[in-house]
């Protein structure tokens, strides 16, 4: 199982940044997050999977398609992409990605810890977190993340408005 | 075979770089936006992971990741709504043309 | 389930309070009375700052998620401050025909993007920092894009949301680090797991690197700030001067926030001089910008780039003088740069005319507005008795108070670096006073409002500086707030 | 309030008054500006003299602390920051000298045009800034007024200047600041060293008392603030502001910088520098003794190649300026005292000689001396001033010159080290290269046949240059003839650095 | 008496702040009355001053009043006072005396042939009343301070004077030139008083010198002991250095080329000024300070050496001038070195020479002093009157004017003979001295200045013909000349009879070094050879120039080299216009105005751009690309990272 959620997640994400047609981008991202979402029912986090699948695979990803087709011309899916741009992100990414690395692996013994047979975290436990204002206590983050949803509509509806 | 943390952490940090490497080559600005996507979602892997793997005992990465995945969300909204009013003028979505400001 | 926490957040509430109304006013008010909406909105805020500046209740709530303290009471208000001006400022500017439709959204915004500065500063786990962290941003995307006429605005919206994001994917990664590193995100937690890590590691190394860039992202710290110029030069002016003092001076408290708290063990041998690295580099690369431009939204953003560094000159020090000529800096920097972009706008709003060559002669025709300029000038260069100079002064004093040779170093650096930024304030006031020009702007007389901001400004320019009693409360209250500079 | 009984306080508050006064005129009164700005330049004056006598009183009734008037009230409390304000001999003179320059300066930009008011305003802004500086003794008003001086040059060169006014004026600002900035670190540093008992002090007496800054934070801080300073006062190599900078200036604005805000400069050496960093004055003044040195010899030589009369001047100031500098470095009260009259010297005459350069390219309008002759004839009156500023320039006796210039040669020459006295005899070297330039303007300005015959048709010096220049050569001879009344007031001034320098050498 | 010699020292300095200050305002005459009745007043004062002194104190010991003008140190203290003993009595009736003169002569000289007072008249007064308020100033200086301030001052009213008319090219330039090469001395002057008082911490000639014995300049000299520079010992240092500032004033060899070219002045000035006193000012300063320079024997060599040598120069050059003013004033040259050298012989190896004469150089030379001051202004007083008749100071305009200005020839005459030392005029006894001095110091020093004093002659007498007969007079003005009004030619009649019987005074008695009397009889071999080497003189002069002939001519022709080289005075001038001008002006003046602008300005240019183009390079960073915006954002937080991480780990 992990072989094929691992592999899905390497390969959709490149193909994803690296097809040239911007439809079948969004349709491979979609698959690089259901392979997340693959990980995280791994991990036990029904919850969390679920909302990813949710979110970003109902919300996100029709978000884009949407957007791709209101910006599509036909024939314009052709990425000309300049050598010289690529080098540089290549690099850019693969020195990134070896910082990160280093440092995890340089950080003691931990990256061999093997799972620990956790269990999956109930429902109304992390609803009670969520609305909990004591230690471990969302209830704030909550209600701000409220606000940023309400900023970010009026943010939409600004811009989306014609005039 | 037992799964160790960073077999987990591999296809996560490589969906990292993809995401750079996706933002800072591509030319279409929805396509940049993927490529963000991808960052998020690497990071948001990361928390579930060191969550699971290190610290089972609580469940703050688990909430970070799902706080993130909302905040990803409303972050691609607004993106995507700016690009839209972008190309309303624009007529395209090419970034290198999006640079009347500079120097 | 205690709710009554909620009480240790006045601050916030009473915003929110005034969000409401202003939203409410907006949306059920009769067509007729929207025209009024922008002062409305000034006389609530007005309210709601007498409101904040009741006494703080000091403490954490909801699990130590937040903090309320003397300091962030004071940050907060200097906040409220500069963002009242903003306000009067840009009540002509939201009433004109382009704009107007969309005034209700511009106000709503301007508050919600000012409460998530007040979650950042007042933030103590990285979760809550985040949201507070993009409450604060995204909007700004929005209201950068606020002038759809004109072409820039949008490019500039969309060079700020795509940066944006990808400077908080960063933080991101690096939040995540940290947490694979220390298990939590309370910084309290963090703070003692980093003590806790044997020695000093790759893993904090990088997490505290890319904390740093996405925070100074915010702050526009060089090499993270290369949207600022865009950004500022295209969003329209009022949306420019609250991003340039009042976005940044709360990411810089929040900033100093999360290293002296959280990475205070590693103050003396990593921070202190990942951060003197970049305030050479943001004061040096944001002068050197700053000498060539002739539009000059774009100057002023390249010299609250070079501001920037030396807001981080209070940060550097990580101790009380430092916060304290830090939160002072800032609250000059307000007036003084508000100012200026007051000036601006009263212009831009007349005739259109951006540029340091429109102002040719400027002194002949409007004196007044020349006259405020140049105080905002001499302000922003740091010549007495002007209060510009008082906050240099307290600044490097605040950075020189560590005793190191190093930041000794640094102050001259960032002095040789006031003669650069003097250069291009006195290209302004050259162009006002000394430069003639048969087509120079023609006298008009400017909004109230904009008059009444500016004056404001003027009075804080003069004031701030002469009157002790400011900087002598400030330091108080970075005094009274405990357990600030524990870790160092 | 206790500060306004304070006399000192209002050297600042009498210049602000007068800004305030000249900001109600109307810009077309321009009776209403002069009456304003003559009021407030007589005022300073007559507080000036009454300060003097005051002082006199003090020191006649046996009062012999280093400073007098002293008062102290706190401003910056988390910083020990106070206003705090007294006044020695040095001071004394150098306000009284700022007051006479103030008042002829007034005078000398009667006809001033365009914007008069607010070329008065500006002008009162410096002389605040001037006078903060002289009565303060707490390093941080002392900077910030050295800092309010110094600013209003831009806008004064920039919009009432003439020539190449735009590069001048921001090169002198540009420089002035980086010295400034040079002197910022300086008091930084000063401050964090100033106790060894945790209270910090920005207090010059206190830190002085206290006498705890390390020798090897001095031998940094000594030359930030010497070199901070020294930019100001035109030393060897960073005078290069002042020629063009005095060439670009309105006449006033050269009067006054030359005359008053250079002596800043050298004021803020011994009173900062020197007086609170004496270890590193005794090992490493040396060094700027060089500098100095040079800046005589060099100013001098270079005056005499000049054509431009305000150039002449200007490194003719390098020249004497390098020479209070220089005699500050000498480090005993002879010299010292020597310095101080110099300063009053060069203040005095040196603003004689822009007032009459300005007064007579307001005539000609070419400050070329290769293109004017004969001025004695068509001018009488300026010409005579001209040749007694000269005199008073090349040392002669009689005139305050002499006097100042022979207390520092004698004064240096005392000095123990060979190498002192080396300088010394190069140094008194300048007297003959300052005869040869100006001799050589005097010949060719004043003297020779008229070179423009336009030139015929000008008139002599109206009554209010008349006033402005008589003050002014009134001053130089009464300083020329009756020199002991200045060094009794300064010498003893000196009192506290040599002792200082003294115990070092014990 | 020292209220009468404050008197002497306050009045003229009034009248020319009374004539300078109010002299515009009223009649030019009135101010010339006035200046002539002030300067009146002020020679009887002196006069009754100077015979009090010798009447009422036989011992001649000094009068010394003092104010404090400078406290420098507590100790050394510059101070304003009136010394009085028999040399600065003697000087106050020689200038007073000649001041007058000249203060009469001008009410004459100083105006056009219609009687109108030229423009200017007032200032003209005014000036010389500063002058004379000046010098007498120096000669009762009772510190070498004050002196040195007089010094400065008699040289400020020299260049004024000089420089009276002041639109003319040649004037000005004389008036700079003799301002600058006095200054110049006068430096030498301030050094040399500034290394004296390093170690005797005091100005005060009581304390320096005394007077009467040697004690006060023993114990001067002693605190300087052991301090050396350059292997020479500080005294001498000093000394010397105080000697060219004397030198500088007197115009002693080299610093003698600003005297001839003042006498661009008028001609009354040249007589007061640049003939009769403040050329002396050098041989007085070495008088005042003779007993240190007796117990410095290098110095006194010094002073001997040039003496000698300036007195020889300038006779040489004055034999060949045609000019007359410019001989004059050559000759003026050689008199005062015939004073210096006479002080300088009279002491050899620290001590005096000629046993109970000793001193008797110090007293011949204040002798020829006091006589030469007499017959110099005489002479130059009847060549003003000469100029102002023919309105040339060439002799070839001249000839043959004893025709026409009898008083002036006859006058001229004495002038001559007193100067060329023939018995009975003033000159005779008072060079006789002198010689005699010379010849105790040596046999050399004795028939160099003897040659020196037959040249003299020649020269004088050379002069004297070539006005006054070798030819017939061409009339080339509207006026024949003629001797001119009695304001000018009392004068010249007065001098003419100081100068016939000046030498009867026993000067002896009145003025030597210690104040003692001295017994002087004129020693017969010496004025024998003297007066022979004189008379041969005369007869060369009259062989020469009485009549027109063409020997003159020849004799130039066949010396042409040497007589051009005299008549250039050997090129001094030249030399110093190429050390002026080459080397200091184009070799240092300009490389250092170019270092300035170059260098200095250019440096702080060259950062100004370096910042401008530093800010131009960089501008591509900001080149509007998000991507790239995002790529350096990157770059800076990895590298931030990868730099700290390595450079923490490595340490």
């Amino acid at each position: 199982m992990y072989v094929i959620i691992a592999l899905s997640i390497v390969i959709f994400s490149i193909m994803a940044v690296t097809t040239k047609k911007i439809l079948r981008a969004a349709t491979y991202l979609l698959f690089a997050l259901l392979a997340t979402a693959g990980v995280y029912f791994q991990m036990d986090y029904q919850f969390l999977g679920a909302t990813q699948i949710a979110v970003y695979a109902g919300g996100v990803v029709v978000l884009f398609v949407f957007a791709i087709l209101l910006t599509h011309k036909p024939g314009k899916d052709a990425e000309a992409l300049t050598s010289h741009k690529k080098v540089q992100g290549v690099l850019a990414a693969v020195a990134c990605v070896a910082l990160c690395g280093f440092a995890l692996l340089s950080f003691g013994r931990f990256c061999l810890k093997t799972l620990e047979g956790g269990a999956d975290v109930p429902m109304d436990t992390i609803g009670t977190t969520l609305l909990s204002t004591g230690s471990d206590g969302y209830l704030l983050p909550f209600e701000a993340l409220s606000v940023l949803l309400l900023a970010c509509i009026i943010a939409g509806v600004v811009i989306a408005r014609r005039r | 075979m037992k799964l160790t943390l960073l077999m987990y952490l591999i296809p996560s940090l490589i969906m990292f770089g993809c995401g750079i490497y996706g933002f800072l080559t591509r030319k279409n600005m929805i396509a940049m936006l993927i490529s963000l996507e991808l960052m998020l979602n690497a990071v948001d892997i990361n928390f579930a992971l060191f969550n699971r793997f290190l610290y089972s005992g609580n469940h703050e990465g688990m909430l970070f990741s799902l706080f993130a995945i909302a905040i990803a969300a409303a972050e691609t909204a607004v993106a995507i709504a700016i690009i839209i009013n972008v190309y309303r003028i624009a007529k395209n979505v090419d970034i290198n043309q999006i640079n009347k400001l500079k120097f | 389930m205690d709710y009554s926490q909620f009480l240790m957040m006045p601050q916030e509430i009473g915003l929110l309070a005034v969000f409401l109304l202003v939203f409410l006013y907006d949306t059920f008010m009769p067509r007729t009375t929207q025209r009024a909406l922008p002062l409305v909105t000034v006389v609530f805020f007005g309210v709601y700052i007498a409101w904040a500046f009741l006494p703080p209740a000091a403490g954490k709530c909801f699990g130590e998620m937040f903090e309320a303290s003397n300091a962030t009471w004071g940050m907060k208000n200097i906040l409220n401050i500069g963002v009242f001006i903003v306000l009067l400022q840009s009540v002509k500017w939201t009433n004109n025909d382009f704009v107007s439709v969309r005034r209700g959204e511009f106000y709503e915004l301007i508050l919600l993007t000012l409460l998530g500065m007040f979650l950042m500063i007042s933030a103590r786990h990285f979760l809550l920092f985040v949201i507070g962290l993009e409450t604060a941003s995204l909007p700004l995307a929005a209201l950068a894009a606020f002038e759809k006429r004109y072409y820039e605005s949008r490019e500039a919206a969309a060079k700020y949301v795509m940066t944006a994001v990808f400077s908080s994917a960063i933080l991101l990664m690096g939040l995540s680090l940290l947490y694979g590193a220390c298990g939590s995100l309370y910084f309290s937690n963090l703070a003692f797991g980093i003590s806790a890590v044997n020695g000093i590691n790759w893993m904090l190394i990088v997490a505290l690197a890319f904390v740093m860039a996405g925070v100074g992202f915010k702050i526009s710290l060089v090499p993270f700030h290369l949207w600022t110029a865009d950004v500022y030069q295209g969003a329209p002016t009022a949306v420019t001067g609250y991003l340039s003092v009042i976005s940044k001076g709360s990411a810089a408290f929040a900033f100093m926030v999360i290293l002296v708290q959280v990475f205070g063990t590693l103050y003396q041998e990593v921070w202190q001089w990942m951060l003197y690295a970049l305030i050479v580099l943001t004061i040096t690369v944001g002068n050197l910008f700053a000498m060539r431009q002739r539009n000059l939204k774009r100057f002023l953003a390249f010299s609250s780039v070079s501001q920037a560094g030396y807001v981080m000159l209070g940060v550097i020090a990580a101790n009380q003088v430092g916060m304290a000529s830090m939160m002072y800096y800032i609250l000059v920097y307000i007036f003084s740069n508000l100012a200026a972009f007051g000036v601006v706008m009263a212009i831009e709003n007349h005739c259109g005319k951006v540029t340091i060559d429109d102002y040719n002669g400027l002194f002949k025709t409007n004196p007044w507005l020349a006259f405020t300029m140049m105080l905002a000038m001499f302000s922003l260069g740091g010549i007495p008795p002007f209060a510009g100079f008082f906050s240099k002064f307290f600044i490097f004093v605040g950075a020189a108070s560590t005793g190191s040779v190093a930041i000794y170093v640094l102050v001259f650096i960032a002095l040789v670096n006031t003669i650069i930024s003097l250069y291009y304030y006195l290209l302004v006031v050259k162009a006002m006073f000394i430069r003639q020009d048969e087509c120079a702007i023609e006298r008009f007389k400017s909004h109230w409002t904009e008059r009444a901001a500016m004056v404001i400004c003027v009075a804080g320019i003069i004031f701030v500086g002469l009157a002790s009693c400011v900087y002598t409360s400030i330091v108080t209250l970075v005094e009274e707030s405990p357990n600030l500079f524990m870790m160092i | 309030m206790e500060i306004f009984s304070n006399i000192l306080i209002y050297f600042v508050i009498v210049p602000l008054l007068t800004i305030g006064g000249l900001a109600l005129t109307s810009n077309k009164g321009i009776k209403a500006i002069r009456a304003v700005a003559v009021a407030g330049a007589s005022v300073l004056m007559v507080l000036a003299i009454w300060l003097v006598m005051i002082f006199l009183r003090e020191r006649g009734a046996g009062n012999q602390a280093d400073m007098i008037l002293t008062g102290s009230w706190m401003w910056y409390e988390p910083l020990n920051v106070k206003l705090a304000l007294g006044v020695d001999g040095v001071s004394v003179v150098m306000i009284l000298l700022s007051a006479f320059i103030v008042f002829a300066g007034v005078f000398a930009s009667w006809k001033m045009n365009p914007l008069p008011k607010q070329f008065f305003l500006w002008f009162f802004l410096l002389s605040t800034g001037v006078f903060g500086f002289f009565i303060s003794i707490d390093l941080f008003t002392m900077f910030m007024f050295y800092e309010v001086a110094l600013i209003p040059m831009y806008l004064l060169i920039g919009v009432w200047g003439s020539g190449n006014k735009n590069y001048s004026a921001m090169k002198l600002t540009l420089m002035l600041m980086g010295g400034s900035a040079f002197l910022m670190l300086g008091i930084i540093g000063i401050y964090f060293h100033s106790s060894a008992d945790g209270q910090l002090t920005m207090n010059i007496l206190e830190i002085a008392k206290n006498n705890a800054i390390p020798a090897s934070w001095q031998m940094w801080l000594f030359p930030l603030t010497f070199i901070g300073f020294g930019v100001l006062g035109a030393m060897f190599p960073f005078h290069t502001w002042s020629p063009d900078g005095h060439a670009s200036a309105p006449t006033a604005v050269s009067m006054l910088h030359a005359g008053v805000l250079m002596k800043l400069g050298g004021y803020g050496c011994f009173r900062i520098a020197i007086f609170l960093m004496p270890a590193a004055a005794q090992s490493i003044g040396w060094i700027f003794l060089l500098l100095t040195g040079i800046s005589i010899v060099y100013g001098a030589f270079s005056a005499c190649v000049q054509t431009d009369l305000k150039y002449i001047n200007a490194y003719s100031s390098v020249s004497h300026c390098g020479m209070v500098l220089f005699a500050i470095l000498m480090f005993n009260h002879t010299a010292m005292t020597g310095a101080v009259l110099q300063m009053l010297s060069h203040g005095l005459m040196t603003a004689l000689f822009f007032a009459l350069i300005g007064m007579i390219y307001g005539r000609t309008h070419t400050r070329d001396i290769r293109e004017m002759g004969g001025m004695m004839h068509i001018m009488p009156y300026l010409g005579v001033g001209y040749v007694i500023a000269g005199l008073a320039s090349l040392g002669l006796p009689g005139l305050s010159g002499f006097a100042a210039e022979m207390t520092i040669f004698f004064g240096s020459f005392q000095h123990p080290d060979m190498f002192h006295r080396v300088l010394t005899v190069a140094a008194t070297c300048s007297i003959v290269i300052t005869a040869v330039y100006i001799l050589r303007v005097v010949a060719k300005l004043l003297f020779g046949v008229v070179q423009d015959e336009h030139h015929r048709s000008l008139t002599d010096a109206t009554w209010e240059e008349r006033l402005s220049t008589a003050t002014l050569i009134l001053a130089v001879v009464a300083i020329g003839c009756f020199p002991n009344f200045f060094i009794d007031i300064i010498r003893d001034s000196f009192n506290p650095i040599v002792d200082a320098l003294q115990a070092l050498k014990m | 008496m020292i209220t009468n010699t404050v008197l002497v020292l306050v009045l003229p300095f009034v009248m020319f702040l009374f004539l300078g200050l109010a002299g515009v305002k009223m009649p030019r005459k009135t101010a010339g009355v006035l200046g002539v009745a002030g300067m009146l007043v002020t020679t009887v004062l002196a006069y009754w001053v100077a015979i009090d002194y010798f009447v009422n104190h036989p011992q001649h010991e000094q009068i010394i009043a003092n104010v404090d003008w400078l406290n420098f140190t507590p100790r050394l203290v510059a101070r304003m006072g009136v010394l009085i003993d028999p040399i600065s009595a003697m000087m106050l009736v020689v200038i007073s005396t000649v001041s007058l003169m000249v203060h009469l002569y001008s009410l004459g000289y100083m105006c056009d042939h219609h009687g109108h007072a030229e423009k200017g008249f007032q200032r003209y007064y005014s000036f010389l009343a500063l002058f004379t308020f000046s010098m007498l100033g120096l000669v009762v200086a009772t510190n070498i301070f004050q002196m040195f301030i007089f010094f400065e001052m008699v040289g400020l009213s020299s260049y004024l004077l000089i420089g009276f008319y002041y639109s003319l090219p040649a004037a000005n330039h004389a008036n700079k030139k003799a301002f600058i090469v006095t200054r110049l001395a006068d430096l030498f002057f301030l050094l040399g008083i500034m290394i004296l008082t390093f170690s005797t911490g005091t100005f005060d000639f009581d304390a320096l010198v005394g007077l009467g014995n040697m004690d006060a300049s023993q114990k001067a000299v002693g605190t300087m002991d052991g301090l050396n520079f350059m292997g020479i010992p500080a005294v001498g240092w000093a000394l010397v250095f105080i000697f060219i500032g004397g030198a500088g004033k007197s115009a002693m060899y080299p610093l003698h080329i600003w005297l001839p070219d003042a006498m661009e002045g008028p001609t009354p000035v040249s007589a007061l000024i640049h003939a009769a006193t403040m050329v002396v000012a050098g041989v007085f300063l070495i008088a005042r300070m003779f007993p240190l320079y007796v117990l410095v024997p290098m110095a006194m060599n010094v002073v001997a050496v040039v003496g000698a040598f300036t007195a020889f120069y300038a006779a040489a050059v004055a034999c060949v001038q045609s000019d007359i003013k410019r001989a004059l004033a050559f000759s003026t040259i050689s008199q005062i070195a015939f004073m210096m050298t006479s002080l300088a012989v009279s002491a050899d190896g620290g001590k005096l020479l000629g046993g109970h004469e000793a001193g008797l150089g110090y007293m011949a030379s204040m002798f020829h002093l006091f006589t030469h001051a007499m017959f110099k202004a005489l002479l130059f007083l009847c060549a003003g009157a000469i100029i102002h008749a023919v309105h040339s100071n060439e002799n070839d305009q001249m000839h043959g004017l004893h025709k026409y200005m009898p008083i002036t020839s006859i006058a001229f005459l004495i002038g001559c003979l007193a100067i060329a030392g023939i018995p009975p005029f003033a000159g005779f006894f008072s060079k006789d001295e002198i010689l005699v001095a010379c010849y105790e110091r040596g046999l050399g020093w004795g028939l160099w200045m003897s040659m020196v004093a037959g040249m003299t002659a020649f020269y004088m007498f050379r002069i004297y013909y070539l006005i006054f007969f070798w030819k017939k007079h061409e009339v080339h003005t509207e006026h024949e000349p003629a001797d001119q009004p009695w304001t000018m030619t009392l004068p010249l009649i007065i001098l003419a009879t100081i100068s016939c019987v000046a030498g009867f005074v026993p000067f002896g008695k009145f003025v030597t070094y210690n104040g003692a009397p001295l017994e002087t009889h004129i020693n017969w071999t010496v004025a024998g050879t003297s007066v022979g080497i004189a008379l041969v003189g005369i007869a060369l002069a009259t062989w020469l120039y009485f009549k027109e002939n063409p020997k003159p001519e020849r004799m130039k022709n066949a010396m042409s080299g040497l007589w051009t080289a005299a008549y250039r005075r050997f090129y001094m001038d030249e030399l110093y216009q190429f050390i002026t001008h080459k080397i200091i002006f184009q070799g240092i003046c300009k490389p250092i105005a170019w270092f300035d602008r170059i260098f200095i300005d250019g440096f702080f240019n060259k950062l100004a751009d370096l910042t401008g183009n530093a800010s131009f390079a960089i501008r591509r960073v900001q080149g509007g690309n998000t991507q790239s915006y995002a790529f350096v954002y990157l770059l800076g937080a990895l590298l931030l990272a990868a730099i700290t991480g390595v450079v923490i780990v490595m340490i």
